[in-house]
This record gives structure tokens, C-alpha cells and sequence, in this order.
């Protein structure tokens, strides 16, 4: 085995212990690198304030637990950023543990900012049925959401939801997804395409060149891209979290992947040279 | 101490499942993933038949007398007849039900988003980004004609360049996904060192 | 007469159900013969199963993760069948992963249909077809240990594939097997095109079925795709030539409005 | 029976839609199917319950692997349903359960992959052909301009990641979307025809 061999067929554990390293170093001792906002977040910080004093967003929770850690920061900012003017919530979700991961969350920020459950903000739940329900909650919201919220408590009980018979009684949808196939297409189709409500979404980095080309149409008016939009978007809001904290660390490890990148395909082209005229099939 | 209690219980599944990479499959690990799969399994459950099914009934069927909903209720029951071999046909008929209501919402609503998106490649070509935005719309549209032979010198260009197209947009899917795995990793490093550890600032 | 909009969306829709319709009478006449352009995957998968028979050691052939109700696992169960009668014909060992419990009864029979046919129903293994766990990391651990433990010589992966893309490509590769692979789930592409030998891009899977299989109903349906396409293509052109000359706005109108 | 009655269920209720909502028609009548869509969907929420059970209850007659596994699994599952069913998903010890179990569970099972896809790019993206080197410096290029020290670097990765999201990633995707679209047309006038029957694969 010569060194160039070698140097493409390392032993995963190292690298995986060096990844740990990279990542964990920057969260204990950030190094402070600048954070530039992008036009998609910007337009999403612009869409949500340009919701008129006490006028009501309609949250659609749409991931698991498996991605809190790129979508919990960019719901926790949308929430100080509502009620920093005094919009409301109408929160819930259509992927089953959607109400329960932001349930915590949501009340710690609600409480922090002495807002009230049921008059600022509110949590129906999971409602399943999918594009379905999406466009029942336009004939007729109440039925959509089956009458209660997420304990179980009437509508009727709850002053938020006086006067919301339909989703077009929303200033602005905001769908946080990162689920596939992609609800917030299906909110564009089944509610703000054709009932002209205007809206934006939050998702992973994963799915973010997939809902581009509904961005770059004007058909969402702002769009949150994974820890990276959450952190611009907590700078912009001037809420400083564990978005930006993180940012270092993923600066370092996207480094580390490019290094190993380089790393392998260099040791591999040399190795292939010096085994000069070797064939090689598929599958090095 | 129930906080303190669940940092700890937090740190042991995330410990555990690290096991797995950073070591080999073990039984810790499948303990974590039990866990995880009997918890998920029963709490989609629980979500539906607190926030949706307890209240239709208690709403519109004993409250409102609106009986006609019975229907559907024994249409979605019909599945279960999937697991007795004899009758496990009647299962196909709330599929069958499923099925097209899916169908036919494909058909009226997805025109919308489709001809908006059409409409939003009219671009004017007066800047180069504009020019290299409709290029590539066709091109890659061109790309998956499956029955015009790839023989003509524009059809071999056209391909070629749809592809570019394709590969460069992948790249930046390679990207954002890299980016979103980091950031994961990232989440549960933060929560390790910050909330169970304390070796960070919060 | 038509809801507010939608007089376009439903002229679209009724063309389009005359594209199907017509594609089909013509090719169920034999008036009309169209050809699937080649796709170099494709034609990589016989030379792979060949290689598999010169080592003597498996193929495997995952059908992603997808239901009953996802297209793409249509049409991988397509190619599976043709997949099957290849190496029914070579007598090499074929093993078939299923994610699925719902879904394994229907691959397994799939995989039988296709040794009888070939004419080698002795030949068929059904312990060849495995499902190990419904549930992601279940089955994406138990595969990737099996690729290792069979010594995987060629590994076809068709259907959609989520995060464990990249984990069977890994694994596959380090056992030094020819991969081919395809998706429609433009997030694992890029695995696929960078992992694999050749790689299948987003719709060809479907055209895939209809190429091995030269089922003419799938044809049909293709090529009536394909006239869906040039209509796409001609309105684009139309839209974007209209712009330049800035007279774009009363076709953009007609066709989100009316 | 078996199959023409799925069938032509089917039929009906996509030509019903399809007509009422085309041409603006009764919409009582659309409203009535989507409440029995979602409610008779909500219904089957225990069929993965049923397959759950009856594959380890199997496992545990028979003393296959984990067979131990398999017992602590339907333990939890039907315990964890029974407190939920009691007391409701807010109830604070249900919660808590979730929080210090799928949470954590979830969060890390998918970060694993973080590992996965280092190892990924380190070992299987070789540079072996033209399109595999396109899409690899296309990648590089938006990796360094996703993150802060991108244009800490060269300020120019910010300028070039925003070039290739926006228009060569925005273009190709958009194409992806009107091939993907006329597919779901075609699917859909399928199982209108009845050419394809999705409905018939189960129940065999």
C-alpha cells in the first residue's frame, strides 16, 4: 500500500472523530466570522413585518423532531418578531409530531414576552388529511380543524380564533416544512394560488434548491433556508441565538468536506498514475 | 430534578446512537432505535384521535346528529380488512375512494402552480442572467424528450447543455445537503456541550 | 361557466387527456412506432449482471422506499422484472432489499414471475427477497450489512431513495461493486451521479420501465408526455419572445387569469 | 365486484370533484367528500399498528434476533399509547416522555448521517467523469458560499452561490418541476382511465 493509497482509504473513524472535533471547538470558543443576509431572508423579515398591527399570521407546522435543529431557531425568531408588533398566531400542523416539537418552544417565548395562549397565539394540533384539510381550512377553517386545538380545548373558548372562519382570514401563511412531498407546494396549490393569500416558508437546506423556483416566481414572498436563514434571520431580528452561534462550526466543518474531498480524489489520481495503465473499473 | 432528569436521559440516546458510528451496530444502539420507533409509532396515534378524531365524533356526530359522517368512518375502517385473507379485497375500496379524490385534485389544482410557473420564465432578454435562465429551462425541458433520437447536432447540444444544467443544480443540492447533515450534528453538539455538559456559553 | 381561473387549467387538462387517449388508439392499432432514445444506464445493467456471473457473487436490486401509491416504485418493479430474467438466464444470485413490509409480497412475486418466465422456476429463491424493518435506519443498517457480508458484484438501486442513498452507494462502492443507480428525488441525485457508474436523472426512471419493458401502454404514455413537453417548450419560447418585445403581459394575463 | 366496485369509486369521485370544482359547481357536495376524505384517512392511523405487532409478536414466538427487543418494543408502544389515549398529548408526563425520548431520538438519528455524508464525500466522490468533476465544483462552490468564511476566504463564493441557486439551480429545477407536473397529469389521467388501479395492489 503505497502513501497516496492511503491517503484516499483512511479509516473512517479518524475523520469522524475529527469532524466531532471540528464542530464541537467553534460551539465552546466561537470565532465571531460576519454573517451577510441573503435576499430570501430578507424578504421573509420584510413579508412578516409588513403584517399590519394585530393581524394574524397562520403557521403550518410541517417537520419532525428529526429537523428541530435547522427549523426550531427559525420558528422561535418568527415568534419574537410577531409579537414584538403584536401579530397573532395560528399555529398547527399537518405531519403528525409537528405540535409537539414546537409546543415548548413557542410557549417559553410566549411566556418570556407576556403574551397570552389563546388570545396571541394559539396551537391546534395535528390535523390530519393533508392537501385535503389544506383546503377545508379555507371553506371552513373550524371544520378543518376539527373544533379544538391541541388540549382538547373548544374554538369557541378561545378569543384568538372569534371572527377566523377561513385561512383567508390571514394576513400572510407561513409554512415550516421539511417533509417530502413538499406541503408548502401544496399550500401554494390548494390555498394561495387560488385564493390570492399571500406566503412564505421556512425550510431545511436540503429542500431549499427545490422550493427555489417557487421563490424566484414571487409566489413565496420570503424564504427561510436552514440554520443558515435562521441565522440571518435572528440577526436581522436582532435576537441573537443558537443559529448564529453555530454558524462558526458549520464554517469549519464545511471546510473539513472540502479538505477530505480534495483528500480523496488526490490520493486516488496518484495512486492511479502510479499504477500507470492499470484499467479501473467502476467502483474504486 | 425532572429537568436535570431528561438532559441526562437526552445525552444517554444521543450517546447511544453515536455508538454506531463511532464503534459498530450494538445492542444499546437497537435499544435506542426500539425506543424511538414504539414512542413515534404510539404518538402519531394519540395526535390523531385527540386533535382530530374525539372531537369530529363528539362535534358532529353526538352533538350535531350529523350521521351521514358514519360513512366515511367505516369507509376508513374498511382497511383493516387487509389482515383477514378472505375479505381483504374490501380494503381496495377506500383506496379506490383515496385514490381518485387524489387524482382528481392533481388534475384541478395543480394547473395553477404549473402555468404560473410557465409564465414566470417570460423573461425579457435583455440581461444576460435572463438569457442563461430561459437557455437552461429548455435545454433541461429538452433533456427529458424520451422519444426524439438524440441524432441532430441541436438535439446533442440542447442534451448536453440540459445536462450542465442538471449537474450544476445538483452540486448545489450536494451542498445544501452537506450543509443540513452539519448542521444536525451541530444541534445535538450544541446540546451536548451547552445543556448536559455546561462546557459552553448558552 | 368555468370557476374563476381555471378555463385554461381545464382546457389543459381535457388536451391533455386527448394526448393520452390519442397516443394510445395509435399505438394499440400498431399505427405508430415510437422509440425510446437510448439511456447508457440502462444498457449498463446487462453488462453488470455479467460481470456478477464472471465472479460468481450477487447482484443486489433496491427498490427504494417508496408505496403503492409512489410512480417510481411502479416503475422500478418494471425494470425488476426484466432485471429477474436476466439473471434467471445467467443463473446469477439476485438478491431484492424491501423497505417495506406492505410492499414485500407483491416484489416477491415480481421476482418468481419473472424466473418462470424466463423458464428457470427451480432457479428462484425466495429467501433472496428480504424485508428487514419498516422503519429507516432498521433497514438502511441491515442492508448496508448485508452488501458487505454477500460481497455485492453489482448493485442496481431504482425507485426513491431518501437520506440511505448515500449509505448503500458507500457501502457498495467499498465492496467494490458497478453501481447503477436512479431516482426521481432530486435531493439524491447528486449521490447517485457521483456514487454510481451511471446514474438514471429524475424522470428517466420512468422512461426506464417503458424502455426495457416496451409495454405499449407505457410508451404511450410517454410519448403523450413528450407532447405535454413541446407544448411546455413552444410557450415558453412564445412567452419569452413577446416579453423581449415587451407584449408579454396579455398572454401572462390570459393564462394565469382566465 | 372485488375490482370494478374500487374502480369505479374511484371514477366517481374524481369526475365529481373534477367537474364541481372546473365549472364552480355544488360545492356543499366537494366540501362533503373532502370531510370524508380526511376523516375515513384519519381512521386508518393503527393499520402501521397492526403490521407493528403482528411482525414482533412473529418475532417473539418464533425467538428470532432481538427477539428481547421485540417485547420491549410493543411494551413501549402500547404503553405509551394507553397514557397518551388517557391523558391527552399535553398532559405534562406524555410530553415529557416526548420530549427526553423522540426528541432527542429523532434529532440524533438523523445527525448520524452527518458522519454518513463526510464519509460519502470523502470515499465516493471521485472525480471519474465530466459530469461528476460539474456537479463537484458546482458543490464546493455553494459549500464555501453557504457558510461565513466563504467570503471571508474571497468574497466572490457569496456572488457565485447566489448566481448558481438563482439561476442555473432556479432554471434547471423549474424544468424539473413542468417534467415532473405533466408526470403527475398523466398519473392521474391513468387512474381516471383506470389503466393504472394503485387500489388493486393491496388486499390480494
Amino acid at each position: 500500500m503505497n502513501i497516496w493509497k492511503r491517503l484516499s482509504d483512511l479509516d473512517r473513524r479518524y475523520y469522524y472523530v475529527v469532524l466531532i472535533l471540528v464542530v464541537a471547538l467553534p460551539i465552546i470558543k466561537p470565532w465571531g466570522l460576519p454573517i451577510r443576509v441573503g435576499s430570501t431572508t430578507d424578504d421573509f423579515h420584510k413579508t412578516v413585518e409588513a403584517v399590519p398591527d394585530g393581524g394574524t399570521i397562520a403557521l403550518a407546522i410541517d417537520y419532525r423532531s428529526d429537523c428541530i435543529v435547522e427549523l426550531n431557531p427559525q420558528v422561535t425568531t418568527l415568534f419574537r418578531q410577531a409579537f414584538a408588533k403584536n401579530v397573532k398566531i395560528i399555529m398547527w400542523s399537518n405531519v403528525d409530531e409537528g405540535a409537539n416539537v414546537t409546543e415548548p418552544i413557542t410557549r417559553a417565548v410566549g411566556q418570556e414576552m407576556g403574551k397570552t395562549y389563546g388570545v396571541d397565539w394559539v396551537n391546534l394540533g395535528y390535523k390530519p388529511g393533508g392537501e385535503v384539510t389544506m383546503k377545508k381550512m379555507v371553506d371552513n377553517f373550524w371544520e378543518g380543524a376539527a373544533y379544538v386545538d391541541m388540549q382538547g380545548t373548544r374554538l369557541e373558548d378561545l378569543p384568538i380564533m372569534q371572527g377566523f372562519n377561513s385561512l383567508r382570514d390571514a394576513d400572510l401563511l407561513i409554512d415550516m416544512m421539511a417533509v417530502v412531498p413538499s406541503p408548502a407546494q401544496n399550500y401554494l396549490k390548494m390555498v394561495s394560488i387560488p385564493y390570492g393569500l399571500p406566503m412564505a416558508i421556512g425550510t431545511t437546506a436540503i429542500q431549499a434548491p427545490t422550493e427555489m423556483p417557487f421563490y424566484s416566481s414571487g409566489e413565496y414572498k420570503g424564504m427561510l433556508a436552514g440554520l443558515r436563514g435562521a441565522a440571518e434571520y435572528e440577526f436581522l431580528t436582532k435576537n441573537p441565538g443558537p443559529a448564529m452561534m453555530g454558524m462558526d462550526a458549520q464554517s469549519a466543518a464545511h471546510l473539513l468536506v472540502i479538505l477530505l474531498i480534495a483528500m480523496g480524489n488526490i490520493g486516488h489520481l496518484m495512486d492511479r498514475k502510479k499504477r500507470a495503465g492499470a484499467p479501473t473499473g467502476g467502483g474504486s | 430534578m425532572s429537568a436535570t432528569l431528561q438532559t441526562w436521559l437526552s445525552a444517554f440516546f444521543t450517546i447511544a446512537i453515536y455508538t454506531l458510528v463511532l464503534y459498530k451496530d450494538n445492542k444499546v444502539f437497537r435499544f435506542a432505535e426500539t425506543v424511538m420507533i414504539g414512542i413515534t409509532a404510539a404518538n402519531g396515534i394519540v395526535l390523531t384521535y385527540h386533535n382530530y378524531i374525539k372531537p369530529v365524533v363528539a362535534v358532529d356526530i353526538i352533538q350535531n346528529h350529523k350521521y351521514l359522517q358514519l360513512i366515511p368512518i367505516v369507509l376508513g375502517l374498511m382497511m383493516y380488512t387487509r389482515f383477514v385473507k378472505p375479505i381483504a379485497w374490501v380494503s381496495r375500496i377506500p383506496m379506490g375512494f383515496w385514490v381518485g379524490v387524489g387524482a382528481a385534485y392533481i388534475l384541478v389544482r395543480n394547473p395553477g402552480v404549473f402555468i404560473s410557473q410557465i409564465t414566470a420564465s417570460f423573461l425579457a432578454l435583455n440581461k444576460l442572467n435572463n438569457l442563461i435562465f430561459v437557455v437552461g429551462v429548455i435545454a433541461v425541458v429538452v433533456y427529458f424528450y424520451f422519444t426524439v433520437p438524440i441524432k441532430s447536432a441541436p438535439m446533442k447540444g440542447a442534451t448536453t447543455l440540459g445536462k450542465a444544467f442538471l449537474l450544476v443544480s445538483f452540486g448545489a443540492t450536494f451542498a445544501s445537503t452537506v450543509m443540513s447533515r452539519i448542521s444536525l450534528l451541530l444541534g445535538r453538539l450544541q446540546f451536548l456541550l451547552q445543556d448536559w455538559l455546561r462546557i459552553a456559553k448558552v | 361557466m368555468f370557476a374563476e381561473g381555471m378555463g385554461v387549467d381545464f382546457f389543459l387538462i381535457a388536451l391533455l387527456f386527448l394526448g393520452v387517449g390519442y397516443a394510445l388508439t395509435r399505438t394499440k392499432k400498431g399505427m405508430a412506432k415510437w422509440q425510446i432514445r437510448k439511456i447508457p444506464g440502462l444498457d449498463a445493467i446487462e453488462e453488470g449482471i455479467g460481470r456478477a456471473t464472471e465472479m460468481n457473487r450477487p447482484v443486489f436490486y433496491l427498490p427504494g422506499s417508496g408505496g403503492f401509491s409512489d410512480p417510481q416504485l411502479l416503475a422500478s418493479m418494471a425494470v425488476l422484472s426484466e432485471v429477474a430474467k436476466i439473471t434467471a438466464r445467467y443463473d446469477t444470485r439476485l438478491i431484492v432489499c424491501v423497505p417495506m413490509s406492505s410492499v414485500y409480497p407483491v416484489i416477491e412475486e415480481v421476482v418468481r414471475q419473472s424466473y418462470v418466465s424466463a423458464g428457470k422456476a427451480e432457479s428462484f429463491r425466495a429467501e433472496d427477497v428480504r424485508w428487514f424493518s419498516d422503519h429507516y435506519f432498521g433497514y438502511a443498517i441491515a442492508i448496508i450489512g448485508l452488501m458487505f457480508k454477500e460481497q455485492v458484484a453489482t448493485n442496481i438501486m431504482l425507485g426513491t431513495f431518501a437520506f440511505d442513498a448515500l449509505m448503500y452507494a458507500e457501502a457498495a462502492n467499498q465492496a467494490g461493486a458497478i453501481q447503477v443507480g436512479g431516482t426521481a428525488a432530486t435531493t439524491q441525485i447528486p449521490f447517485f451521479v457521483a456514487a454510481c457508474d451511471y446514474a438514471l436523472i429524475g424522470e428517466e426512471i420512468y422512461a426506464a420501465a417503458a424502455y426495457l419493458t416496451k409495454d405499449p401502454v407505457r410508451v404511450a404514455t410517454i410519448v403523450a408526455e413528450d407532447w405535454a413537453k413541446f407544448l411546455v417548450t413552444g410557450l415558453v419560447v412564445l412567452g419569452v419572445l413577446l416579453q423581449t418585445f415587451g407584449k408579454a403581459d396579455g398572454l401572462k394575463d390570459f393564462l394565469n387569469k382566465w | 365486484m372485488k375490482k370494478t366496485l374500487p374502480f369505479a369509486l374511484a371514477f366517481v369521485s374524481a369526475l365529481t370533484i373534477t367537474i364541481c370544482v372546473f365549472f364552480d359547481l355544488a360545492p356543499a357536495l366537494v366540501e362533503e367528500i373532502d370531510k370524508w376524505f380526511i376523516l375515513s384517512t384519519a381512521f386508518v392511523c393503527c393499520i402501521g399498528l397492526v403490521n407493528l405487532t403482528k411482525v414482533h409478536t412473529r418475532n417473539i414466538q418464533r425467538r428470532g434476533r432481538d427477539w428481547d427487543l421485540s417485547i420491549v418494543l410493543l411494551a413501549i408502544t402500547f404503553g405509551y399509547l394507553l397514557l397518551g389515549v388517557v391523558t391527552g398529548p399535553t398532559a405534562p408526563l406524555y410530553a415529557w416522555i416526548f420530549d427526553s425520548t423522540a426528541v432527542p431520538l429523532g434529532a440524533t438519528f438523523y445527525s448520524v448521517l452527518s458522519f454518513y455524508i463526510v464519509s460519502a464525500a470523502y470515499r465516493a466522490f471521485r472525480v471519474k467523469s465530466r459530469d461528476a468533476a460539474i456537479l463537484l465544483i458546482s458543490g464546493i462552490i455553494v459549500l464555501l458560499g453557504n457558510a461565513p468564511i466563504g467570503e471571508v476566504i474571497y468574497p466572490g463564493f457569496g456572488t457565485a452561490t447566489k448566481w448558481i441557486m438563482d439561476i442555473a439551480n432556479t432554471s434547471a429545477m423549474r424544468a424539473v418541476i413542468f417534467g415532473a407536473t405533466i408526470g403527475s397529469f398523466i398519473t392521474a389521467i391513468r387512474v381516471f382511465l383506470g389503466i393504472d388501479r394503485p387500489y388493486t395492489a393491496t388486499g390480494e
